[in-house]
Formats: structure tokens, C-alpha cells, sequence
């Protein structure tokens, strides 16, 4: 059987590991197409013959199954999302308040507020921390379309440090390089991210199937490995 | 078996208003000042204008009537354009075989390789046009009208660019051809002697009007001219060729009125040909001259006396046997000989000035 | 050295560059003719109606091709009730996206080239017997060359290059609509950059030797000007 | 009813689309113009080469021309050790950016009507006492004027609508580097569909209106034809 | 005051070599076939081909040498081309301006309206080149030259798309502006009358090379002339006016060994004035001619007999009292007549047919 899976661009790399095990496990083909969740929201609404759906949100699965369009049963939050504030040079970030305060860098990379869900994280850090309005006041605060063309600002090193995903700076051995501060869950609401079968799935079994197997240790295991938390 | 057209084309400045008849053999030439619509007739004829109150019926098949138009590209006609308009993309192989290659092979009644060696365009096939010089560029874009085998062909100026032996060659071949093929020839000239030698029909066009229209011989004898004419005014007379002297190279013409003698044709004998008579290259004497040069005397009588273009001249009108003359002397001779209608006199015309091939 | 998912996302890409790329030649010829020769005012209105799908971002007319092309559009719901599947998510749907989004950099320098071309050689060329079609490839195709090669290459590189409308329409249904571009991303967003590389720089590779041959092979022609 | 935001995504949308456009007809004309009359071999790779910005997806251009105006870079690098910034997430680099991406739509153009032009006009002129660049300005550029235009339209439209390349360098800081496109997206995105719709609507109005008087304008002028 | 030449210009099927010594005023007229490399001379005086092998000097300065290469805009010259060459984006207004403009005011020594309305272009101003006749572009193109008011004149074939009145109204036009500028003018044009009015020096080419070359008076009596030129050969005479006669409105020229008889001139007794005599218009009579219309006769020795283009014909040449002649005869009349070498003969000379305005 095959399953046609749409998945929230920060999760594909990590839903690929999944895929190739389940796939391996159960023989069924698992076809993963990508994008921002916001598109992918477009796509299904207009016919988009996916059967599952893997946002970065909450939103757009609960709009889906409000229009008629998910099956309410199938929805779940698979993982919680973990931002941290990232630089791929070495730096102190020992007291991250003092250094988002300071001049040791020109600019500071984060995804949109207005689309992008780490985006909304990062800007309540940084209101938190009392230092958006200056920030953006000078303008310092460059806004990536999604959380990876941050990634790839900072990496390039145009943007000294900025708010990333944990999943995207740890690598396979879990290491992170560069410096790093992940922020305590207490300063912004959470990233979480969930999964709806859609009504229109072709073999609602095989899909659920998934679905369960998602939820299944060894799955929740890659998961967290790969830099999100799974609530239980 | 004739043309019929009437051209309307208002452009402002410039109106063509004019009704012709063509005759569906033979060269007519349209001759006219700078600017007088010479070429617009010739585009009005081929369809490139489509206007309306045009009128346009060749050899009884309607071209073009008030909701009928006939497509150019269905018009059995060659049109060497005054500016050589060779297709620039293509070699002049390709742009001889354009036309000819669109024709169907049963129609073809020009071959290749004759013009191309006529033309003078044997070692130029490879080139594109812009390795032509000017006169090249002409000679290959009559080539490529010719080679349509047209039944009706429009030359707008087609030998402008050439020089005095390039035409020498080429104007007996189109003479040739235009006979061969028995099609009718709309020929745009400035040169007057072209014109006598080319054409059987004159059309003389003055600001979008037909100033004169007729038959080359009649038209050309005419006295009332415009001036433009005048300073090339003569005859044209019908021969026929009636004695070989092959020890001084000569021959004699026969026509009515009299002969005249000029170098030998090739011509047999009884072959009929067309001779020019410029109106200043005959003189008029009293006496039969004797111990001179100029070979033929006539006897003619006159028949009429005209001003020509400045008043030092006039245009004697002179009839020996019915073939018209047109003599130009000055005034002062005109006095001195008391040169008056109904006078006979001796026309003395020099051989070497006779038009002749 | 390319993952099959990635080679089929090449021959995806290089098929749909193609077959819009003609498509578009194609359909737009009689209308850059029409643009180029007409003297009604209409012309100014169609001239500028040609370059909007430039102007808004690729994502977002491709959201608009969406609504259109999906079940719920006037194009995709017309031929949903007459009983044959919509257009979103397909590759014939993809070919359409992509047309409309490189219309512009077809029409430009085909109407360009038309205006050029003049009319005093297709007169010669009707004189000479040739009807409307053949003067159509006799005449005006030879001397608007570089017109349609301009067309053809700018739209199927465009095509080659092009994410947004693709990904908004087409959907990234490995096989079907993942183009080559969208592979890059799909590497980029996994963060799986070397592959990323890799792709991208086959990608450039490739169409780099087809315009060294494109233009190769114009190399040959005549080129021709204005009053030479 | 546009955000004080969208407006002035709006404003620097056009500032950048105007800019870019200006610099690139400046700089492309002479390699354009030597594009179009070289004989060297070497014309073929330049001619490829230029269309090479086309053929990467946008964001992928972007991230490799982030790389090289970053502190990191080859250019971004060498400014930094000469002690000016580097042009990451600035203005200049955001022009940078547009020209580089805009690059194949001027340069194609502009060697087509230089081609087209042809060498008589040029040597009628210099007999007429008219220097290389008079001769440039006089004759070339009235007779490539349909040139000029399709590379400016082109290069100013391509720029309002692309995001891609300019959200990756630009880094889409209000005021100094957001343009209006990504405004649009991130309506769509945020499923505001009405906003999205209002500017969207306005981008292709304020475009229609500009592109109108464009080629309006441009009617008034003679065409010139080969051959004519 | 010379314009030194040297070209070389290798085409391949095409190679010019020659070696150019033109008189620093007065017109030289360039004669010779299609092909022959006219058009390419002019080029290569004006710039426009640049080539190894060129030498060029005008008047002492050089403008090509070796390594040194006076750019195109910088030399003062006017050049006609063979095609119009209009600026098709330009009203006719424009392209007159384009050259006047980019002289200073101070070396501007032609009149704009007197230019215009000679060159009758006072109703075209407005227009754009392909609203215009091939005539009037042409005369467009030679005003747009003439109005740089050029050191050198190069004229390629300037006049062969216009009408003989307009020719004659050109004319005049410009032997006065080359007069009054006194600047040399290279001329390229395949109609001998054209070239036997204006020219002071004749250069003949074939293929590529000079064929002849000298004063216009003594090349045209070289009897050794090609083929090509025989037709139209004849002799140019340096004479005075030196009576008028208003009854008659004639004007009696003399020159050293005679005088003529032509059209009332306008210009005042003591005038010098060019007359062309074809030989083809010159007859010889062994005694006075009486009661004949041809008004000229003049006494002159044979000097030499040559052949012409035909058999039939031989070119007889005279002297009287210094003044060269040529006479086109029958072979036939050279027997009766037992014209000789050293024979004393009268020329007849129509008066009508002396070239002269
Ligand atoms: N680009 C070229 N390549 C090869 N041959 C050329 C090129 N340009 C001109 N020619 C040849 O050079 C010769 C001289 O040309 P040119 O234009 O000087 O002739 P011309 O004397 O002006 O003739 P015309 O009276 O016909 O204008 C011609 O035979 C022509 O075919
Ligand atoms: N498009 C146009 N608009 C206005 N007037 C035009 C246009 N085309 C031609 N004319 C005018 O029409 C008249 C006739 O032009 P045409 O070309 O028929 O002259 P022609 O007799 O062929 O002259 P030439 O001997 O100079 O070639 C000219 O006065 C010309 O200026
Ligand atoms: O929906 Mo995303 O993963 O923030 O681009
Ligand atoms: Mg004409
Ligand atoms: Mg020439």
C-alpha cells in the first residue's frame, strides 16, 4: 500500500528517518511531499490527494477538521517543538540577555512572527527579555521565510547568532555545534505540532496504522533524538 | 487581352488617381518625375495596396473589385522592387530558387542557369547579400522575378544601378524573354532610351495623374510633350531588315519613306526590328548632301512645328511616306532654311545614332 | 551520485521545461504577430495584461492557479461536472502553471522580433508566390531568430529554475511534480545540504552544456540588421 | 486600508525594482552591445553564463549569493578586511541580489536589438561626424529602443514579484528590506486570505497602471524594421 | 593639394589594388563595372573599411598610415551611399540635422533652405524615410551630406534613381556648391553624360585595378579607352562665350580652332564654359556643308583612326587648331570619304547636340 504523507518543511528531514524504518518494517511505500504548512493548508483545501497531514502548527490541522476536511479521531500532537538560540561561531552565551543586549553581533536571524510558529517563540523570548523593540527599532532582526532559511542565514554567517530549531542544529551523534542556549520552556507558549488524517485519504486503515506507529516508542525515540519533545 | 485598373490612393499630400489600360502584350513603360506614383501604381498592381475603390482586371480574370481581392501571393506576377530587397538570411542561390521553387515545376518557363549566366551571377551563388555590390544586388533581384516565369512582370527601375555594358547585356535578354513568354511588362524608367528601346506603351505620369498615355510611337512623335520629354524626343520606327554589306559590316533597313543604314545585325533578312530616332540627331538640309558622313538622307515633308524646352530650339514634325520624324534644330535654322509646313525637305540622319543591337 | 528520486526529479523538470517551453512558442506566436502589427489601442491594454504574472511573487500567483485549476475553481470544477478529474496536483497542471508564469519572457521578444522583422520582405516573399503560412516560415521564423531562441531559452531556464508556482500547484508528488528545484529545497529544508550541492550543481551543469550547444549552434546563422 | 507595513513594503519594492532596473541597463549595455558584435568564441560561454541565474531555484541563488556577500564570502569578506561592512541583509545587497537574478532578462534583450541594428546605420553616422558615443546615443538607442524597454519592463516586473533571492539576502527587515511580495506570502501563509487578496490586488494594479503608461508612451514612437 | 591613395582590400573572389593620385578640387568621376570596386573605394577613403596595406593622405595630412588611423567622425567629409541610408527612426527634418548639427557654426558654409528647396524637399520636412519615393530619399540623402559642408565629397551614384529633370535641376546645383567650396569631389556614376559634365578627372577601373586614368579631356579622347566607354566616347571643350544673340537665343562659343553655336546662356560674355561633344554627334564632310540645319562646321585635321565597339564603325579623331575631336563613322564613309591621317576635313557638329545648361 502506499501512503501519500504532507509534511511541515522543519519535519521532513526527521519524518525521512521515520519513513525509511516504517517502510523497511511493514513493506508499505510512504511518499513524503514538503512544504510550508501554510501552503500545504492551500493545497489540501483546494484537493491536494494527500492522506496524512504533518503541520508545524495546531491551527491548521483544527481548521482542517473544522471544514470538514480531517478526521477529527485522527488528530494528535506529535511532537513539541524546541527553539534555541544558535550561533555556528563561538561565543558566551552564558548570560544570553547581556549578549542579546549587546553589540558583539550585527544582526540577529529568527523566522517570521507571522507566519512561522518558532518565529512567534522567538519574538516572545525577546519581549520577554525586553529587547524586540530596540532590536527592531535598529533594525537588527532579520525574519526568515521559514525556520530553515534562518538556519541557512546564520550558517552562512551573514547573521551572527539567531533562533533555530534544536532539531536542525543537532546532528546525527546529537552533538551541536557552535554555541547554543535553549531558552526555558516558561518564556513562550509551546510549539506544538500536529498530524490529521485527512477525510479524503484513499486507505484510511493503512493510515492509521502509521498514525499509530508514530506514537510507537521506537518512533517517539527518533523524535526526541532528533531535537523535539514528545508529550506523552 | 489587356490590363484594366483604376487606382485611388489618398495619402495626404500625394493623391494617384488614375485609370488605365494596359496592353496584355508588350512593355509598358511608366515614365514620370520623382515622386509621381510610378512605384505606387506598380504596388497598387501587385495587391500590396489594398484600397478601396481599386479596380483591377487582367486579361478578363477580376484581381480586385469591391469586396473581391485576389491574395498577393496568387497573382501569376514578378515585381523587382526598386530597392533590391533580397532576402538578407538567405544566399543568392536560395534567394533565385525562393520564388522559382514556389511555382509549379509544368509552369516553369525560365531556366535557371540561363538567367544566372545572363545576369552575370555565376560566381555570386554563395554569397549572402550584404558581399554584393549594388549593381550585383539589382541583377540578382531581376533573376529572382524572372525565375517565377510571371505572366505579367513589374520592373521598377530594374538597370538603375547598372552600368552602360551590364545594361547592354541584359536588355536584349529581357527584350527576348518578354517576347518569348508573350507577357505584358510594366517597366519604371528614367532613362529615355530605355524606354524607346523597351517599350511599345507609354504611360507619362505627372503628380498621380496620367499626363500622356499611347502607343510608344504616337506618344513619342507627339508635340505637346510635357518638357521633361522634350529634350528626348524622337520616333520610333518600324523596319525590316533588307540587305546585308558584309564588307563594311552593314545593313540596310527598309520602311515605309525610305532606309537608313547601320551596322550589321544578325538579324536574316525580312526579320522586322525597331529603330529609335532621336529628334537631335536629325538635321534638316534643302539638298541632297554629298561628300558627308552621314549616311542617310530621306526625303520627308513637314508636317508640323513645335517649341521645344528652350526657345533657341523647336521640334519639326516631319512625314516621309507616313513614317512620322521628329527633327530638333535651332531657330535661327528654322529661318535660315525657311523650314514651313508643307515644305519638303532632306532629313539627315547620322547611322550611328540609330538605336540599334 | 543522484539519489533515483533525484534523477527523476531532473528528467521531471527538464520535461516540463520542455513541453511548456514548446507549448508556449507555440500558442504565443499569433499573438506576439497580433501585438506586433496591429495599431489598435488594444494593444497597450494586452502588452501590459502579458507581463502581470511577473509581478506578483511565484507562491502566490501559483496559489492563485490553485483556486483555479482545484475542484473548487471555474477551470478544475467546470471539468470536474463534466466528469473528468481538476488540474492541481497534475503534471498537465504543472505545464499550465509554468506557461502562464513564463508568458512574459516569451511574448516579449517574440513581439520584439515581429516589430523588427518589417514589411517590405514579406511583400517580396508574396510577390515571389509564397502564401501567409510559408512567408509565416520562409520569412519572418529565419529573420526573428534570435527572437524565438530568446523566447525558448528564457523560458526554459525560467522553468528550470522556477519553485514557487510549481510547489503551490504541483504539490511535490515525487514522479509527478517534484521538479529539480523542488529536490533542492526538499535537501535544503532536511538539512541534508550536501546532496542540496550536489543537485544543484548538476542542475547548472547540465543546463549550462544545452546553452553552450544553443548558442553554438546560433553561432552558424546569419545574422541580419536594420539597413545593412 | 494597507498596513502602515505593507505600505512601506510597497515603497521599497518599487525603490528596489527602479534602482536595480537602472544599474543593470547601465552596466549590460556595453557587454550587451559586445555580446552583439564580437566575433571572439568566447561569446557563446558569456552568452550561456549570463542565463546560468535563471536556471537555480531562487532560494538556493540566494543562499550561494548570501555566501558570497556575508562576512564570509569572497566579496562580503574583502569589504570587511578593507573596513566597511559586509552587504548581507542590507539595501546595497538586496540590489545586488535583484540585479544578479534580473541579469539574463536585460542582457537577452538588449543583444538581440543591438544585433538587429546592424552596421550601416552606424557608419551612415560616423560619416555625419557623429563620435562612437554619439553615435551610441543617436542612432542605437532609438533604433534598440523596443529593446531597452523589454529588458527595463522585464528586470522592474521580475523584481516586484520575486522574493525568493531577496528574502535570503534581504533578511526582510521592515523599512529597509521587506518588499511587498513577501507581505502577500505571509497572508497566505497566515491564512489571512482577504489581506492577501486586498494587496495582491494592489501590486497588480499599481503594476497595470505603471505598465499601461509604459507602453502607452512607447506607441508614440516610429517602428523600425528590417528592410523597410 | 592631392589626395594620395593607396588600397588593398582582399575579398577573397574580389581583390582592389590600386594606387589613387585625386586632384585636391574638382570632381573626379569613378567609372567602371559592376563589381568593379567602386563602392569599395569610396570606403576605404571615408574610413569605413579599415585595412592593413592603406595609405591615405588628403591635402598633406595623413589619415591612414601604418599604425595611424583617422577615425571616421573626425575626417570632414560628406559621403552619399549608393542606398539612401536614411536614419528610419528620424523625420526628414532630423536627418538633415543629424550631420549640420555636429559641425561647428563657424565651418557651416551651406544654406539649409537654399539646400532644401534646391533639392526640392520643402513639402517632405515632416516626413519619415518609408514615406518617401526612391527619388526623394536619395535627394534627402544628398542633402544630408551636402549640409556638413564637406572638405571631400564622396557621391556613389547619387543621382541613378532620379528622373532627367531632376537630374537637371541637381546639376547645376551642384557643380556651383563644389565651385564655390572648392573642395575635391569623388564621383561614382555609371552615366557618361553624368560624368562628362561634372567630372575634371576620370579614374576607369576593372576588377579591382585602375584601367585609365587622367584629365577628363585627355582620357576621353584616348582612343584605347575599353570597350565599354566607345559608345559613349566624345571630347570635352574648354571655350568662352564670347557672343549672344537675343533674337534667336544663341550664343556663340569659341574656343582655339572654332566656335559653336548653342542655346542662349545666361552667363556674360567672357565666361568660361564646358561643352561636351560626343563623337557619335560629330559627321565630317570633305567640303562646307550648305543650306543644312547643322549649324557648327569646323575646320580640323585627322590625327588618328581608331576602331570602335563595333566593326561597322571607326573613331576618327581630329584636331582643330589644338582642340581635340572625335568623330564616330561608318567604316563605309571612311572609304568614300578616303578619310586619312593628316586629311583636312570639315566636322559637322549638330549644335543641339552640344552638352551645355
Ligand atoms: N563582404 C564581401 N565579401 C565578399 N565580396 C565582397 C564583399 N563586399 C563586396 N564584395 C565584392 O567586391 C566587389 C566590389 O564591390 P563594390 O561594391 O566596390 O562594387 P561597385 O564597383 O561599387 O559595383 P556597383 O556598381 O555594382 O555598385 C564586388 O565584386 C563584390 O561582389
Ligand atoms: N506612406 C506614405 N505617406 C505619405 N506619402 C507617401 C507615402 N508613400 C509614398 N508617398 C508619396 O507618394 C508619392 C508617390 O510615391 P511613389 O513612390 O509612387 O513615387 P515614384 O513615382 O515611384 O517616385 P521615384 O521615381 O522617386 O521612385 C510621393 O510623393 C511620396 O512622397
Ligand atoms: O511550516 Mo514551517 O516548517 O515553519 O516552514
Ligand atoms: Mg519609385
Ligand atoms: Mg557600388
Amino acid at each position: 500500500a502506499e501512503l501519500r504523507v504532507a509534511v511541515a518543511a522543519n519535519f521532513l528531514g526527521t519524518l525521512q528517518q521515520l519513513a525509511a524504518l516504517y517502510e523497511e518494517e511493514t513493506g508499505d511505500r510512504v511518499t513524503l511531499s514538503a512544504g510550508s504548512s501554510g501552503a500545504l493548508y492551500a493545497q489540501i483545501v483546494n484537493g491536494a490527494p494527500f492522506d496524512l497531514f504533518f503541520s508545524a502548527d495546531a491551527a491548521r490541522p483544527a481548521a482542517l477538521v473544522e471544514e470538514g476536511l480531517a478526521d477529527p479521531a485522527s488528530r494528535f500532537t506529535y511532537a513539541l517543538g524546541v527553539p534555541v538560540l544558535w550561533s555556528d561561531s563561538v561565543m558566551d552565551m552564558g548570560d544570553p540577555r547581556a549578549l542579546l543586549a549587546g553589540d558583539s553581533f550585527r544582526f540577529l536571524a529568527l523566522a517570521d512572527p507571522r507566519n512561522a510558529p518558532y518565529g512567534v517563540a522567538a519574538q516572545q523570548i525577546l519581549t520577554a527579555f525586553d529587547l524586540w523593540d530596540a532590536l527592531d527599532r535598529d533594525r537588527r532582526l532579520v525574519r526568515g521565510q521559514t525556520i530553515t532559511q534562518t538556519y541557512s542565514q546564520i550558517a552562512s554567517g551573514a547573521a551572527e547568532l539567531g533562533f533555530v530549531a534544536l532539531a536542525q542544529v543537532k546532528d546525527a551523534d546529537g552533538r551541536i555545534a557552535g554555541s547554543h542556549w535553549i531558552p526555558p520552556a516558561e518564556l513562550y507558549d509551546p510549539i506544538t505540532q500536529d498530524v490529521v488524517m485527512l477525510a479524503r485519504a484513499r486507505n484510511p486503515d493503512v493510515a492509521r496504522q502509521f498514525l499509530d506507529w508514530i506514537r510507537s516508542e521506537r518512533a517517539t525515540g527518533i523524535i526526541e533524538a532528533a531535537g523535539y519533545q514528545v508529550s506523552q | 487581352m489587356t490590363i484594366a485598373a483604376r487606382f485611388f490612393v489618398d495619402r495626404g499630400a500625394f493623391v494617384l488617381d488614375v485609370d488605365l489600360l494596359i496592353p496584355g502584350r508588350g512593355v509598358t513603360a511608366l515614365f514620370g518625375r520623382s515622386g509621381s506614383g510610378k512605384t505606387t501604381i506598380l504596388r497598387c498592381l501587385a495587391g500590396l495596396e489594398r484600397l478601396p475603390g481599386t479596380r483591377l482586371q487582367v486579361n478578363g480574370e477580376v484581381w480586385q473589385q469591391d469586396d473581391y481581392f485576389r491574395p498577393v501571393h496568387q497573382r501569376p506576377l514578378g515585381y523587382v522592387f526598386q530597392e533590391a530587397s533580397l532576402f538578407p538570411h538567405l544566399r543568392v542561390r536560395k534567394n533565385l530558387l525562393y520564388g522559382l521553387t514556389r511555382v509549379p515545376e509544368t509552369q516553369r518557363r525560365v531556366a535557371f542557369d540561363e538567367t544566372v549566366t545572363l545576369l552575370g551571377l555565376d560566381g555570386l551563388l554563395e554569397r549572402f547579400p550584404d558581399q554584393l555590390s549594388g549593381g550585383q544586388r539589382q541583377r540578382v533581384a531581376i533573376a529572382r522575378a524572372l525565375l517565377t516565369s510571371p505572366q505579367l512582370l513589374l520592373m521598377d527601375e530594374p538597370l538603375a544601378s547598372l552600368d552602360v555594358t551590364s545594361k547592354a547585356e541584359i536588355l536584349p535578354y529581357l527584350e527576348r524573354l518578354h517576347d518569348e513568354l508573350a507577357i505584358p511588362v510594366v517597366y519604371v524608367s528614367h532613362s529615355p532610351d530605355e524606354v524607346a528601346r523597351l517599350a511599345d506603351h507609354l504611360v507619362l505620369l505627372s503628380e498621380g495623374r496620367v499626363a500622356a498615355e499611347g502607343g510608344l510611337q504616337e506618344t513619342l512623335a507627339r508635340l505637346d510633350l510635357p518638357m521633361a520629354f522634350s529634350e528626348d524626343a524622337g520616333v520610333v520606327i518600324q523596319a525590316v531588315v533588307a540587305a546585308h554589306d558584309d564588307n563594311y559590316h552593314l545593313s540596310r533597313l527598309d520602311f515605309p519613306g525610305g532606309n537608313i543604314v547601320v551596322a550589321r545585325r544578325r538579324e536574316p533578312l525580312g526579320h522586322r526590328l525597331r529603330v529609335r530616332v532621336h529628334a537631335r540627331d536629325v538635321s534638316l538640309a534643302l539638298e541632297r548632301a554629298r561628300g558627308t558622313s552621314i549616311a542617310n538622307l530621306l526625303p520627308a515633308t513637314v508636317t508640323g512645328i513645335a517649341d521645344a524646352d528652350t526657345p533657341a530650339h523647336v521640334l519639326v514634325r516631319l512625314e516621309a511616306e507616313g513614317t512620322p520624324l521628329l527633327a530638333r534644330i535651332t531657330r535661327r535654322s528654322l529661318d535660315q532654311l525657311g523650314v514651313a509646313r508643307g515644305k519638303a525637305m532632306w532629313a539627315q540622319i547620322k547611322a550611328v545614332a540609330l538605336l540599334a543591337d | 551520485m543522484l539519489s533515483p528520486q533525484d534523477a527523476t526529479a531532473l528528467w521531471v523538470t527538464f520535461r516540463l521545461a520542455l513541453i511548456s517551453t514548446a507549448i508556449l512558442l507555440v500558442l504565443c506566436t499569433p499573438l506576439a504577430w497580433w501585438l506586433a502589427h496591429t495599431r489598435s489601442r488594444g494593444r497597450v491594454v494586452v502588452e501590459a495584461l502579458v507581463m502581470l504574472p511577473l509581478v506578483l511573487p511565484p507562491t502566490v500567483l501559483g496559489f492563485y492557479l490553485l483556486l483555479l485549476l482545484g475542484p473548487r475553481g471555474w477551470v478544475g470544477g467546470t471539468l470536474e461536472s463534466l466528469g473528468f478529474n481538476h488540474l492541481a496536483f497534475t503534471f498537465t497542471g504543472l505545464v499550465i502553471g509554468s506557461m502562464i508564469y513564463s508568458l512574459p519572457f516569451v511574448m516579449q521578444p517574440l513581439t520584439n522580433a515581429f516589430q523588427t522583422t518589417g514589411r517590405r520582405m514579406l511583400e517580396v516573399a508574396a510577390t515571389l508566390r509564397a502564401s501567409p503560412v510559408d512567408r509565416f516560415f520562409s520569412v519572418v521564423m529565419p529573420l526573428a531568430r534570435r527572437g524565438f531562441l530568446t523566447a525558448a531559452v528564457l523560458s526554459f531556464a525560467h522553468t528550470l529554475g522556477e519553485f514557487g508556482v510549481i510547489i503551490m500547484i504541483g504539490g511535490n508528488i515525487p514522479g509527478e511534480t517534484q521538479v529539480a528545484s523542488i529536490a533542492i529545497y526538499d535537501h535544503v529544508e532536511a538539512m541534508d545540504y550536501a546532496s542540496a550541492h550536489r543537485l544543484a550543481l548538476i542542475l547548472v551543469l547540465l543546463s549550462f552544456a544545452l546553452l553552450l550547444v544553443v548558442y553554438g549552434l546560433n553561432r552558424r546563422f546569419k545574422v541580419v540588421g536594420i539597413g545593412q
